[in-house]
């Protein structure tokens, strides 16, 4: 297979579905060159800064028959749609009892890493898990997010694909066009075997943690890496299978603790009373300290997990 | 084109029922039936009528919190909005969405809205969607003075102007959001038709409660939108009789005689439009009674489809988050 | 003491502190009344529909040394100003390093039972705990909103009130003016002692708790209720204290499950090793089945946790 | 009032700091001195000086992610912001901030701004103070032509307007917003300056690279809103001479003699002033290359206190998340 980037794998995933599908079109506050190129302004469309009308015509326009991308760019520009998307993308399948299919994919960078502070370096997810009626993919490979973005066109609902910002220049294996992988939503993968602690670990995080597994292999502690990819809905069967292996567990997440997926997936596990049952050791978040994401490169760092914390986080549990 | 008197009672017609509707639904929602809570457009119903006169079958418009107007003006079915409002199985929304939701796709009635301007720019998509079909489609947003302070009217505007799109924005100024007068915190002391101006668009003000003027601004509107060429505004300056919502002991702030005189034949658009006809030798007491008894039996078997249809099932609350 | 509804504690709360303080004011979509008799139209305005502006408008305000309150009205409205809350007054202290205060308070109310449908019985209080930067209460009773108000407005940081639309009408003792009662942020409230499970309910839910509590009295069941009050930050210690006491869990939240303040609460038990090592049996959240609120009466009821469900859910837990 | 020459030499004083603390900036920047991003307003220098110029002590203004040349018009000290820049502790946000978030509060500036249209309910919120606090205090917000098509501006020159706030809204209309033309998304082919009929307030276009123009039109604005007669819209027509920011590889995509064009002494701001200054006799090369040299040491000196100030200490992270 070819080895492609993070940002080239999601853009193959929109060129291709556009080809298929001339009901597709995107918007974004800037044209996207190779898209531009080979679809025109009409459906490559380069909007106003209005993100908050950006993504509310989205979901007339899907509501008219059409399958609108929107990219946001960063999730930090989306705040400023938020009624659209907490009360109307969100809501409006349900409050008008199905009438109308509304498939929207909505596209946003997250994640810190770049000396760029509070307000462009977020990870704020779980603010979208935590209303029922979007679902929402958080990819971690080049593969995961042209199968799971293509996935997400197809879809007649709202999706959110939150891309992390520290991953678009990483490359891995995807297949080509021909082989027209769509990787389902709502499927965990395990990213690495293990037998003694779970750790589930979110987009780049997964990356960390798979480094950190790998150190700790050196140290006898066998440690399975699991990937939600889609964290609404959550696969909670993967990671229970999964505790009920290791009885332990540890979420690795670059995005604050506090309501955030971490919380969300420790309390799948200890709320079941099966894998609370077979829980050796209490559950642990490795996550960003909970504050605004400094500028200055070493308070940024500080504030960020990474392999080693995930590593000393696997230790202490191992050692509880 | 100068509206015939065979559409001009057909308007009438669906004025009155209108009116009629929010009058039994307003009775119901005293007596319990309906819950939550319920805007009335009494008042206001030249403004529906007559741009939902002005448009043909796939045309799209989208309503605000005051939705009941738009939805009977666009053609929805009586029995299914009772049916919603009884919070009933045969419901528009299955139960699920109450006065503040009612939305008929296939009429192209976009849903009314709870939130102030939250609709506009989903109306606006529609409107995008009707320029890439290319068919001529047009679409409508409803709005009130209230909603002309909040962002989302001037983004659209801005990109329908910028983009051509085909759509009219119709204010329904009716000079209060809930107990605000617009005087107080819309600048030009609540006058909103000037905005056009900031995206070269045309802007017209109009009398909402005089429906020869609405259609006939409205019809200009559509046929601009059409012909590819952009959007238009529409102030359209009317009242709300009733208080802003029917939930019981709510205060109204508004001067009593300024409502009462908001009542007089001489303002009311459906006295208007009786008078109107009446002049022209196009209707008689008699008629017009005959049509308000057919307006309130229809009323009474939407009630009646209502009260037959059942509540859902309680895990029925699971379904309906996503489509297939 | 007197007895005077929920409603009218956060009112007295307002009038005492606009009193004091000339500095103080308020904005809000329609003027209260009983503030714009006495305070006139400069320290209540009636703003136009615009919460964007009004939240940025309240930071600008701080900034030049006033102490504005915000309010809302329905949480369901604040998402129009999610930019402004998200991006600017959370993060505005630490981007600017601390240079500026920014004293404001925020009012929103949150919760169902209205039969008002998805976009206006909302309980969306973990979207704003997930991020850093705001301090927010979450009062249950007459006293404690006009106590916890009274100190949010003189704290120097933004705070959000979540009040219960459910409340309102509900009758409690107050201290009066003269009292001048500050009850502190950040401090829990044990509203009845038990031994063998520890509740923690939030708003609305307290009562409920309250409720169900008494029933299982009469079941030989001792329940402990812990009302957190504020929920930004959270008074962890209370929480565990009551947990290494009781050895059991469970959270009542008229807010959905998923990434809620539920799954937090239970995951600081669950991941302390201390009170995790109590657990004598598994965490449980009864919250809203995770779906939009709809309006049918019959569905609604059937949406939002209630007394006889939280019963059922401590009897599950003593029983697991 | 006519700007007099002493007035006219601090100003390009000014400007010319800009100008060489930006190229500064953006050289240590490529140099890895300066992390994340920078966004230069280089091109667009007589704006901020020319406004800033009608403002006085205790006046205040609001900028944008190009927040550099407002900074320094409104008097910010060099040292601290270029700390700020290389993360350093005495940096004005004590390296937590970074270009994107420079503030000074004492000085009334009340910061840059990551978002667009951003800051701009927050500075009218200063201007509500400025107006409760009843001693003529006037509030300043700049844009851009891209923060134009957002809900914010419309929303506040609205609220401006009707409450008669002291406030000035300045659109610095560079024509692009990052890579997107304003003509291809902004109605009224990108001008702004049509908005202000909407709200019945004063629109002003002028040019704004020249600095009399811009420093006449705030003059106005500036007595109108401290005689309580509210706000004025001014559109500033610009251009930026670099990249939407300084990263590295960034494209640009604006037709390469456009650029040139801009850049050249008939439209570069600082060139024309210093013509203009040559001309009456109030300026020789001579004097103006001092100047230079002047401007030059300062930001050395700025660039020597920042590398000379600490990185902050990791655990420094978790302060300032609230105030006492
Ligand atoms: C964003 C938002 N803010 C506040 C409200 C509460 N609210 C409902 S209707 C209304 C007044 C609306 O006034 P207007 O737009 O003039 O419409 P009208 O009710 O007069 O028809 C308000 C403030 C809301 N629904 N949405
Ligand atoms: C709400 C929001 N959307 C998108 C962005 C990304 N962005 C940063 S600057 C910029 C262009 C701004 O254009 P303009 O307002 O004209 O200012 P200029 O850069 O030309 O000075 C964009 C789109 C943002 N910061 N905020
Ligand atoms: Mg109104
Ligand atoms: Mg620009």
């Amino acid at each position: 297979m070819r080895e492609i980037t993070y940002a080239q794998a999601g853009l193959e995933a929109i060129q291709e579905e556009m080809r298929r599908d001339p009901k597709v079109f995107y918007m974004c506050t800037d044209a996207i060159p190779p898209l531009a190129k080979e679809f025109g302004t009409e459906r490559m469309r380069a909007t106003p800064i209005a993100e908050s009308t950006m993504t509310g015509m989205a979901i007339g326009a899907a509501g008219s028959g059409y399958r609108p991308i929107c990219d946001w760019r960063q999730v930090t520009f989306c705040f400023v749609a938020m009624d659209q998307i907490v009360n109307q993308a969100a809501k409006i399948t349900y409050m008008f009892g199905g009438q109308q299919k509304f498939p929207i994919l909505y596209r946003a960078g997250v994640g810190g890493g770049g000396r760029l502070a509070a307000q462009h370096s977020q990870s704020p997810y779980s603010m979208f898990m935590n209303m029922s009626g979007l679902k929402i993919i958080l990819p971690s490979t080049p593969r995961d997010l042209k199968g799971l973005l293509k996935s997400a066109i197809r879809d007649n609902n709202p999706v959110i694909s939150f891309e992390g910002n520290r991953l678009l220049q990483t490359k891995g294996a995807v297949p080509d066009a021909e082989a027209d992988e769509l990787i389902p939503l709502g499927k965990a993968e395990v990213k690495r075997e293990g037998n003694d602690i779970t750790v589930v670990a979110l987009a780049w995080a997964v990356h960390e943690a798979l480094a950190a597994a790998e150190m700790l292999a050196k140290e006898g502690i066998s440690v399975e890496v699991i990937d939600p990819r889609t964290i609404a809905p959550l696969d909670a069967e993967t990671i229970k299978a999964s505790v009920m292996k290791t009885g332990r567990l540890l979420v690795a997440d670059e995005a604050g603790p506090v309501c955030g997926a971490s919380a969300e997936i420790a309390t799948l596990v200890s709320e079941d009373p099966a894998t609370f049952r077979k829980l050796k050791a209490p559950v642990k978040r490795v996550c960003a300290l909970f504050v605004p994401i400094p500028y200055s490169p070493g308070l940024e760092d500080h504030v960020f997990p990474n392999r080693t914390k995930i590593a000393d986080g696997i230790r202490a549990v191992m050692a509880a | 084109m100068p509206l015939g008197p065979n559409t001009l009672r057909e308007m009438l017609h669906t004025m009155q029922t209108i009116r009629r509707f929010e009058e039994r639904a307003s009775a119901d929602y005293h007596a319990g039936k309906i819950y939550g809570v319920v805007h009335c457009y009494i008042g206001e119903e030249a403004i529906a009528v007559g741009v939902c006169g002005a448009l043909r079958d796939g045309d799209q418009i989208i309503s605000t919190h005051r939705g009941h107007g738009h939805c009977i003006a666009k053609g929805a079915d009586l029995d299914r909005m009772m049916a919603e409002l009884y919070g009933r199985r045969d419901g528009y929304c299955k139960g699920k969405g109450g006065s503040m939701h009612i939305a008929d796709f296939e009429k192209g009635m976009l849903g009314a809205n709870g939130i102030v301007a939250g609709g506009i720019s989903i109306v606006t998509g529609a409107a995008l969607a009707a320029k890439l079909d290319g068919k001529g489609g047009v679409a409508v947003s409803f709005f009130g003075d209230g909603a002309s302070a909040a962002g989302p009217i001037h983004e659209c505007m801005n990109i329908a102007a910028a983009w051509k799109l085909p759509i009219i924005y119709v204010c329904e100024n009716n000079q209060y959001a809930a107990q605000t007068p617009a005087s107080t915190t819309i600048a030009r002391q609540g006058e909103i038709v000037h905005r056009a101006a900031g995206y070269g668009i045309p802007g017209v003000a109009i009398d909402g409660n005089d429906i020869f003027a609405v259609h006939a601004a409205a019809e200009e509107a559509v046929a601009r939108a059409r012909a590819g060429e952009g959007p238009t505004l529409i102030e359209a300056r009317t009242y709300r009789w009733r208080a802003h919502t029917e939930r019981a002991g709510q205060p109204d702030y508004r001067p009593k005689d300024e409502i009462e005189g908001w009542k007089s034949p001489d303002r009311d658009p459906i006295a208007r439009l009786v008078a109107h006809l009446k002049r022209d030798g196009h209707l008689t007491d008699a008629e017009f009674e005959a049509m308000d008894r057919q307006v309130l039996d229809a009323i009474e078997r939407s009630c009646a489809f209502a009260e037959k249809s059942p509540f859902p099932a309680p895990d029925d609350a699971l379904d309906d988050v996503f489509a297939a």
